[in-house]
């Protein structure tokens, strides 16, 4: 059964199993025996019922213009009643041969950009090595992205130079679900806030690292926005609007005042960062 | 120093497709430094149509050279890339590109239809594909083929989609201009023969919502979209009486 | 086809200099493969002695061709290079800012979490972003920004995904290293309370349902799992007592 399936979902629709029965009986499209050409359309309708196929709703709606179209053709013009608004409207026959051409047409064309997606993966573009010219600046990037808000980040590590064991001290006291709620308690305050504010008071890289997870966590959320208004601006961080449920931000703000986020800070930023000159 | 020199210069160092107007920044860049040198400052002010001139002339004298390669222009930026006949030693050196997986039937009778008619809604889509395609068509806004471009002024407002720059990309194109046989499929064609369409002859391949309109019996000329597009036209599709005759 | 224009494509792609005995091996592994045509096939055999004679020859063309690039050989490798009269240019082209990569949010989320924590399967970055990844992982797989890098030794072998050195170029970085916070953000494992967290372990942001939990006030050490040091290359955690020292 498996089979069979796959051979009728090459007929991507009516018009498609249409097309194909046309050029079976290799006429041209205007030349088509539209009598026979529903005949066979039915068959194959028939042919796919009995290997239980699903026949989408658009095979069947086709089946009955054609069907239409072959009794129309058996009568004589003039013992033909009119169709219910035909006066003005296209007879079903020609309609369905220009919709026939039309398809044909973007199928055809549908070829021609499968030969361009197949002449591409020939295609291979010139990539020199990188230009040995020393330490250039890397590339300014416009547009505000995640990786510049890594880079912004980075600037606020450098002043974290202190030695491995001595930020490992804080290892434990940062976590990114505290930050998420400092930053969320802080915005909440001033609706915007400056990317640097945000790492103003940290004491340690990580605890820096925690906040930085904390906001892109936010802004995944959609509950922040950040905005860069100038290459290499200042970033400013918004609240995105609705902010959640008021009643649990009260909840957060009753905690936090129990646990207030920079309290126990046990080494000044001075003592922990004497910056290692090499 | 000859521009086009120059800029070919640039196009064979640079690690990615460059746009004339990248390329301006480069030699606006260069002439305005202290050390620059006279021949330098001489093209600090050059102007983009002027650029577009000279790649212009270069990707002719390539083409005419014959080589293992060409320049080509991508999506409006510039690169030079081998010819596909050595696409087999190439990869041995390279590797196979790395491309998503091919298209899909459905997809690419969807992708030309959007091409060629948008802005498009997804109900004219399947007006001529005579299928639903919700299901392609989000494999293709998945892709970034495709995207929302607006929406259609008719009752419901439906969205209307059309192609991305990824979509130029990915078949190496240049614009929409360049698509393969462009001319044929948007503009209005008058479909023969008379005795078998009763419909407004010019209608045949007009756009869906043009059949809305009143038949304005407006000039073929006017319908033509203007023909700025540097490629050569494709030969006229046979007529459907010479069609017949075959 | 002529072989010079062969070692033409080769020269042209390779993104260094290449000896003809390197060019000997790409020619030998196209022609062998069980798919090579016979186009390919007739070079395999070629002898080293052809490859010189071919290349001296590609050599005088582009030197009579007077173009603004050339073909040399240095130290027994050939490569194609930019005529010095165009080195203020090509200097100015690093510099110059290029058109930020047509990638979307999603695509720049994705590659942000395989950039941190790869080799990643398909699976591990869809349960960080919560939302199927295929059409951007092909994105970011066809801009060459990550690539296929293994596979996980789990259930189904998935593919395991990494950046390219494409994707340190896009973003100016030397090396992995070069990442901002690369040795936290890889290492890090995010603890937090038990009552906020059950999210696998080595999940750098937690799944979105878990973050609105109300925060529980447990007392700082109590929030610290035991044992929660990632990888076994890391250093020891510092025991409670050394802190306390400071």
């Amino acid at each position: 059964m498996a089979d069979y399936k796959v051979k009728f979902e090459v007929f991507e629709g009516p018009l498609d199993l249409l097309l194909y029965l046309i050029k079976k009986e290799e006429v041209d499209i205007y030349a088509i025996n539209l009598t026979r050409l529903a005949t066979q359309f039915i068959e194959y309708i028939e042919l796919m019922r009995q290997f239980d196929l699903e026949i989408a709703g658009e095979f069947v709606v086709m089946a009955a213009t054609l069907m239409l179209i072959k009794s129309r053709e058996l009568l004589p013009v003039d013992q033909q009643t009119p169709l219910e608004g035909e006066e003005d409207g296209p007879d079903p026959r020609g309609e369905l041969i220009r919709q026939l051409v039309e398809y044909k047409k973007f199928k055809d064309a549908a070829g021609r950009l499968q030969e361009l997606e197949l002449r591409q993966e020939a295609i291979f573009p010139r990539v020199p090595g990188p230009l040995d010219l020393g330490d250039e600046p890397a590339p300014p990037k416009p547009d505000v992205s995640i990786f510049d808000l890594l880079n912004a980040v980075n600037h606020i590590l450098k002043r974290f130079t202190a030695p491995e064991d001595s930020h490992d001290l804080f290892e434990d006291r940062w976590t990114v679900s505290e930050k998420i709620e400092e930053i969320r308690r802080a915005v909440a305050a001033r609706t915007r806030l400056r990317f640097a504010d945000l790492f103003a008071g940290a004491a340690s890289r990580l605890e820096v690292v925690a906040a930085f997870l904390a906001l892109l966590e936010l802004i995944r959320l959609r509950q922040l926005s950040a905005v860069q208004n100038e290459e290499f601006g200042e970033i400013e961080i918004f609240r995105t609007d609705p902010w959640p449920p008021a009643a649990e931000s009260d909840a957060v703000e009753v905690t936090s005042a129990s646990a207030p986020p920079d309290s126990p800070r046990p080494v000044s930023e001075a003592d922990s960062s004497p910056a290692p000159s090499e | 120093m000859e521009l086009k020199f120059i800029l070919e210069a640039l196009l064979f160092s640079a690690q990615k497709p460059l746009t004339p107007k990248e390329l301006r920044d480069v030699l606006v860049a260069a002439g305005t430094g202290d050390q620059a040198d006279d021949a330098t400052r001489a093209w600090r002010r050059v102007k983009e149509t002027e650029l577009e001139t000279a790649l212009a002339e270069l990707a002719r004298e390539h083409a005419a050279a014959e080589r293992s390669y060409r320049l080509v222009c991508v999506a409006g930026a510039w690169q030079f890339v081998t010819q596909p006949d050595f696409a087999s030693w190439v990869r041995a050196l390279v590797g196979v590109k790395v491309r998503p997986p091919r298209l899909s039937q459905p997809a690419l009778e969807t992708l030309a239809i959007v091409a060629y008619r948008q802005p498009i809604t997804r109900a004219e889509i399947e007006q001529i594909r005579g299928v639903n395609v919700d299901g392609v068509m989000q494999t293709l806004l998945e892709r970034g083929l495709l995207e929302n471009v607006g929406r259609a002024e008719v009752v419901g407002r439906p969205m209307t989609y059309g192609t991305t720059p990824l979509f130029l990309e990915y078949f190496g194109l240049r614009s929409l201009e360049d698509l393969p046989a462009a001319d044929e499929l948007r503009r209005l064609v008058i479909e023969k023969p008379p005795a078998l369409v009763t419909v407004d002859p010019g209608l045949a391949t007009a756009p869906p919502e043009q059949l809305q309109l009143p038949p304005e019996p407006a000039p073929l000329t006017a319908s033509t979209p203007p023909a700025e597009c540097p490629t050569p036209a494709e030969p006229p599709p046979p007529s459907p009486e010479k069609e017949a005759d075959v």
